[in-house]
């Protein structure tokens, strides 16, 4: 590998964590303003989500280096099992939990 | 197979303490439920049951056949079949359950010209407390109801989770503490039933059966006024022997009374099972005086259109 | 005793004289049992000069074919005892009319509360664990795991827990609260003594190990196998391995969750589960069934890889429907997240969202069923032979119909109101396991022995055990169907219905019959051990096998494979028989590196349980010092770096070329000599 | 190069610097990466667990009582900009640069870890002096449990760091030390995904 082209990579990653840094910063920075801002609750909310997946995105791209374009590899799958199971593990305990405090608390 | 046959011949023995002898509407509709799905089933229980000895057997090694195709591994055909019927009765079993939930869901009231009579049942360790807050009596121990007429229960627990269940009138639910379930049932003829807590809660576990009494509205009305007639209130001081831990036939040092009866109260400290439910969770008691204003009826068809 | 104030509690927190089980004759004999076999293991091993050899040979080592066999001597050691604590409990309940029996209540619920804790996590989970690390690797053709060193830590923890429960059994009592240990039950406010602290810490060690098992699995399958064992053409055992791993993965976490909160409100006053303060006891219900249902699947699913191996074996046929059994294998384990509120449709939740889990639970029937199917025509136009393993096989696939029958009743939520908590639902669970896990279990025991040990099993104990085992269950369990819907609660020392006593006796004679279950397994192994020069196998291959770990010499070799193979095939083996290549001298041989003995794991698992007793007995310094034990013996391994060592080349070939002039000698044997002594590991096959 | 390209795993990759560390990674982290996920599943629960629990105040301080808008940013950026060390770290370990920049890295990692923890022992001190106690409701018992698994994550991390260093400083750069680096780098950036969960749902959601 000559040198050069090594040199080529580092600058790439390099700016790679550097745009994932700022990309991040400005997400976190948007959804702090917006509850400092005491913004309608509803709308803080949502706000507030769309920017923390957005972020978990970027980390996810830009500091371990997950992307679509190299999905023949088990870690993407990996990830998007997990995501599954966990929106069925969590959704699920928080829309049972919810129906029984409806139900009887 | 043959434990289940011998379903059929339950039926008859031991009346009174299961739904396979049904003395109300949401008994004996599980009961036919649980027919209905077996017999669906036997669409693949019987061939599995039948096939498996069969085929081993005739195709043993030492058995005399020529047919042997060790690399055949796959047929359309019967893959179709194989994964087709269980598809096909899964969608039907499917049909049946969501058919009969709503109907069956332990919160919706049972249809009937007639209104609910609301019991308040409170969970003890090793007994349940009966509160009839419009007769303003309560009972230990023995739980009077008019047939034909639907019983609404509210639930809770002064103590660990327990599960409330006369299984000849149909479904169980859990009490817990600091939260009211719902329970609706009727009876439709006279009986003695068995009733019991069947989540396990301790020592004296096993002892936690009351007896089910079933009556026609006359005889219900004497039983109330007789109950009344007890001389013993059940005020805190009362409540508090009650809920200490132990059995029914423990309580006869402090109380006298006749165990295979139960033990009665002719009357109610007011709001006995708000209090007990406001102990574990103050909020609730607000919560619950709202839904008593909003009236009782309504509120079994408001959850069940969740 | 001082035992309040001073520096008692400071060395030995809450324990006293009292923590000692002479409250109870029956408790104290089987204290005693504990006691005595431990001073007899112990004295055994000394008087017979043993322990170097056994801490070289067995407890440090990494090699997974003798951690795999650990694992399985865990499980039959824990099997015996909670056999026993079962039988205890039919005998109670098959005299129990108006009658408190012989057992005190509180007896009766510590035994069914250990019963169900050990047969699950200590029986069930180390047993398929076992049988998964002793033949996966040599199945994909690999010569280890990917992580020997994390293989080992598991294997200890799992010990840890093991002997935690042993412990509880001489020093205090054990949790009342069943195996599934709900609080406010199990909260300090109803249960201040050290039985759910004892529950809660054997589950978590082996909730954690079961974690990093099914990891260590999961990689090894991604990434160990041979050259041209692409993913469908691995076994079926490997994938149901495969799932069972992913769902330990992902369904252990939550058991992790739910008995650390339940700690964290009984040590540190936390208001998760209580009945006051905000707590939500529902959530642990949640939480519990979160990993209990997933659990039922990781259990039953390397059976059915068991199973598939042994009925394509034995019918001398290729397994009919290999892509479709995969298929319902990922299919029963996603689904197998989806439907854990079937375990609590009596809580009050609403009708709707009962039946949406009703309706999932009874989608995982049709895979469930399909495997069925498919097995039975796996033996369509082969050659069955009812060897013993080929038994259990047959019978698991009737009796495990009959459960998956009663599985779509509960699944019925109007079924299961009626149901739910009754002996009508320990019957459907223990027709799920004892023909769906235990007879896979013993039948991989029996398929697999002569590739541990270099002989076979005696068969005529083999059939008395098997036939002990399938009357001892239909006589115990079946019973508990009509009793159920009888209305009779599950966990009741006494009952008042006369209606249920013919039942109960029945089962309790059920009850004999696994006890004499048992006897025979154990007869078993102590004839065969006698008998092992006329059982002995050298062949390698003494059920005419199919998939590669029938290729290698038995017992196999540290290294598994002299030379990696390559297959081209599924059942790779029975192909190179076919074609002629099965026993080829290889040209080349090369330096083969494996892990070095290690005692990391046995520093880890013994720290970890003795700071998990500290905790238990609040022996704070204990606890404290266990856990810094635990962290440091990582952090030092990690300092060393030399932890691999070199089999050369000419060593392995020369074992290897000796093994194959041996064989070379044998006998084929026909598969009608199959359980005789004339088979001595060569199939006619490979012969021919 | 072909196989460099076929081998990739999460993080920084040796493929073209390290081709043998990196052909040893592949096993070593793809395991790394599913016992990160089996503890993301953890932290779900501990999530669901909070959703739950919102409500369940039982009288006493709520979020609005108990939380800082300013301590919970001040966090937030302290954890993120060591994501960005840690990166940092990485490269300076891939391309072999100056050791001291990689010791400077992780050094700078490490400190930024500790800062973390003390401002979260701090809040957790401040909190309980208001009787806002783990023991005082479900909610403060979930948000605890939550947010101090996290702590203890980050704890471990730092211990983790710690001893890397050591080992740098006895070993050198061999396969064994850099495969460690890479994976404690995945375990780092990965809290801070759980900590962007923490402060949307915990602080955010809380305050707003």
């Amino acid at each position: 590998m000559s040198a050069e082209v090594e040199e080529q990579e580092k600058k790439r990653e390099l700016r790679s964590y550097i745009v994932g840094f700022v990309l991040a910063i400005s997400l976190t920075a948007l959804a702090f303003l917006v509850v400092a801002a005491d913004l309608q609750t509803s709308t803080a909310y949502v706000v507030i989500g769309i920017a923390a997946l957005a972020q978990v995105v970027v980390h996810f791209r830009f500091f371990l280096h997950i992307s679509w374009q190299r999905s023949t590899r088990d870690d993407l799958q990996l990830i998007l099992f997990t995501t599954l199971i966990i929106i069925l593990m969590a959704g699920g305990t928080i829309w049972i939990l919810n129906n029984l405090h409806h139900r009887m608390m | 197979m043959v434990a289940l046959s011998s379903l059929v011949l339950l039926a008859g023995c031991g009346s009174g303490i299961s739904f396979l002898d049904p003395h109300g509407p949401v008994a004996s509709t599980q009961r036919d439920l649980l027919f209905e799905v077996i017999a669906w089933m036997m669409i693949v229980v019987l061939p599995a049951i039948v096939l498996v000895p069969f085929v081993a057997w005739r195709f043993r090694r030492t058995g005399n056949n020529k047919s042997y195709h060790p690399n055949w591994q796959f047929s359309w055909p019967l893959e179709i079949i194989v994964w087709g019927v269980p598809v096909v009765l899964v969608c039907i079993l499917a049909t049946l359950i969501a058919g009969k939930a709503r109907s069956l869901d332990p919160y919706a009231a049972i249809p009937s010209d007639k209104p609910p009579l609301t019991v308040e049942v409170i969970g003890l360790d090793y007994k349940w407390l009966f509160v009839y807050p419009e007769q303003n009596i309560a009972s230990v121990g023995v739980l009077a109801l008019p047939v034909d007429r639907p019983v609404r229960f509210r639930l809770t627990s002064d103590t660990v989770m327990q599960s409330f269940m006369i299984p000849a009138l149909g479904s169980q639910i859990y009490a817990m503490a600091g939260m009211v379930t719902e329970l609706n049932l009727l009876a439709d003829r006279p009986a003695v039933l068995m009733g019991q807590n069947t989540q396990f809660n301790g020592l004296g576990f096993q002892n936690q059966k009351f007896d089910t009494l079933a009556m026609p509205q006359a005889d219900f009305d004497r039983w109330i006024a007789n109950a009344k007639q007890a001389e013993r209130p059940l005020d805190q001081d009362a409540y508090s022997i009650v809920s200490e831990k132990g059995k029914l036939a423990d309580l006869r040092s402090r109380f006298d009374f006749d165990p295979s009866k139960g033990l009665i109260f002719s009357s109610v400290e007011p709001a006995l099972f708000a209090t007990v439910v406001a102990r574990y969770r103050p909020e609730a008691a607000h919560r619950h005086e709202s839904d008593e204003a909003k009236g009782p009826a309504h509120k079994g068809h408001d959850h069940a259109n969740h | 005793m001082p035992t309040t104030e001073g520096w008692w509690p400071l060395l030995f927190g809450r324990l006293s004289y009292d923590a000692l089980p002479f409250y109870s004759a029956i408790a104290t004999a089987a204290a005693s049992v504990v006691v005595l076999g431990a001073i007899t293991v112990v004295a055994l091993i000394t008087y017979l000069g043993r322990w170097r050899w056994l801490w070289r040979e067995w407890l440090t080592s990494l090699d997974h074919k003798k951690i795999g066999i650990m694992y399985v001597v865990i499980a039959m050691v824990m099997l015996s005892r909670a056999v026993v604590e079962g039988s205890m409990m039919r005998a109670q309940q098959a005299i129990a009319l108006d009658n408190p029996g012989y057992l005190e209540p509180e007896h009766f619920a510590q035994l069914f509360s250990t019963h169900g804790s050990i047969m699950i996590f200590f029986m069930a989970m180390p047993f398929l664990t076992g049988i998964i690390n002793f033949a996966l690797p040599m199945q994909i053709g690999a010569r280890e795991v990917s992580f020997p060193l994390l293989n080992s830590i598991s294997l200890w923890l799992t010990a840890g827990g093991a002997g935690l429960m042993m412990v509880s059994l001489v020093i205090g009592k054990f949790s009342t609260g069943g195996w599934s240990g709900y609080p406010p039950y199990t909260d300090a406010a109803f249960n201040p003594g050290v039985g759910p602290d004892y529950w809660i810490f054997a589950v978590t060690l082996s909730s954690l190990a079961s974690t990093m098992t099914g990891i260590n699995i999961a990689v090894t399958i991604y990434k160990k196998r041979c050259g041209g064992m692409s993913p469908f053409r691995m076994p079926l055992f490997c994938w149901t391995s495969l799932c069972t791993s992913v769902l330990m993965i992902f369904a252990l976490p939550p058991l992790t969750v739910a008995t650390g909160l339940l700690a964290l409100d009984r040590y540190v006053g936390t208001h998760f589960f209580t009945n006051d303060g905000g707590g939500n006891m529902m959530n642990f219900a949640n939480l519990f069934w979160l990993f209990g249902h997933p659990e039922v699947y990781i259990l039953i699913l390397p059976a059915f890889g068991v199973y598939s191996q042994v009925i394509s074996n034995f019918s001398s046929k290729i397994l009919y429907g290999y892509d479709s059994l995969i298929i319902a294998t990922m299919c029963i384990a996603v689904l197998s997240f989806t439907v854990w509120v079937h375990h609590f449709f009596t809580m009050g939740q609403s009708a709707d969202l009962n039946a949406v889990f009703g309706i999932a639970t009874m989608t995982i029937g049709i895979p469930t069923g399909v495997k069925i199917f498919d097995w039975i025509l796996t033996m369509a136009w082969g050659r069955v032979r009812f060897t013993v393993p080929m038994i259990y096989s047959l019978a698991f696939m009737v009796l495990f119909t009959v459960g998956g029958l009663t599985g779509i009743l509960l699944a019925n939520p109007a079924i299961d109101f009626q149901v739910h908590n009754s002996v009508f639902l320990v019957a459907h669970f223990h027709n799920m396991l004892i023909p769906g896990l235990l007879y896979g279990m013993i039948a991989a025991y029996t398929y697999w022995f002569p590739k541990a040990f270099g002989f076979r099993l005696d068969e005529w104990w083999g059939r008395v055990a098997c036939g002990c085992w399938i009357t001892g269950f239909c006589l115990a369990f079946l019973p508990l169907y009509p009793l159920g819907l009888m209305g009779m609660p599950r966990r009741t020392q006494e009952f008042f219905e006369p209606a249920y006593l013919p039942y109960t006796i029945v089962a309790g004679v059920g009850a004999l019959f696994l006890l004499a279950a048992l006897a025979s397994l154990v007869t078993q192994l102590v004839v065969s051990i006698r008998r092992r020069e006329e059982l002995a196998v050298p062949g390698g291959d003494p059920w005419n096998g199919r998939t590669l770990e029938w290729a290698i010499p038995c017992p196999a070799p540290e290294y598994n494979f002299a030379v990696l193979p390559i297959v081209d095939s599924r059942d790779a083996f029975h192909a190179y028989k076919e074609k002629g290549t099965a026993y080829l001298d290889h040209r080349f041989y090369s330096d083969i590196e494996m892990p070095k003995n290690s005692m990391t794991g046995v520093v880890f698992g013994i720290a970890l349980a003795a700071a998990s007793f500290g905790f238990v007995w609040h022996i704070w310094w204990l606890a404290v010092l266990g856990v810094l034990v635990a962290i440091a013996a990582p952090v030092a391994r990690s300092f060393v770096l030399d932890t691999t060592r070199i089999i050369p080349a000419e060593e392995v070939r020369r074992d290897h070329e000796a093994w194959l002039a041996r064989l070379r000698k044998l006998p084929p044997a026909d598969r009608a000599v199959e359980t005789t002594p004339q088979n001595r590991g060569l199939a006619e096959a490979a012969a021919a | 190069m072909s196989t460099a390209a076929r081998n990739r795993h999460p993080g920084i990759n040796l493929g073209n610097t390290d081709p043998h560390t990196h052909a040893q990674a592949e096993e070593t982290l793809f395991g790394f990466w599913v016992f990160l996920m089996s503890d993301l599943v953890l932290f779900a629960l501990l999530f669901a667990t909070y959703a739950s629990m919102i409500g369940a105040t039982d009288g006493g301080p709520g979020p609005k009582d108990v939380f800082e808008l300013s301590s919970a940013a001040i966090e937030t950026g302290v954890l993120l900009l060591s994501s960005l060390t840690m990166g940092m770290a990485s490269i300076a370990m891939k391309y072999k640069e100056h050791p001291t920049r990689l010791y400077g890295w992780l050094g700078v990692t490490l400190l930024l870890g500790l800062v973390f923890l003390g401002l979260e022992a701090h809040d957790f001190v401040k909190m309980a002096s208001e009787g806002a106690t783990p023991q005082r409701s479900g909610w403060l018992s979930s948000f605890y449990a939550l947010v101090s698994t996290h702590g203890l994550h980050v704890l471990a991390g730092c211990i983790w760091l710690t001893i890397s260093i050591i080992q740098l400083a006895v070993f050198g750069l061999r396969s064994e030390v850099k495969l460690r680096i890479m994976r404690l780098s995945l375990f780092w950036h990965l809290l801070d995904v759980v900590w962007i969960f923490i402060f949307s749902v915990v602080y955010l959601g809380g305050l707003a």
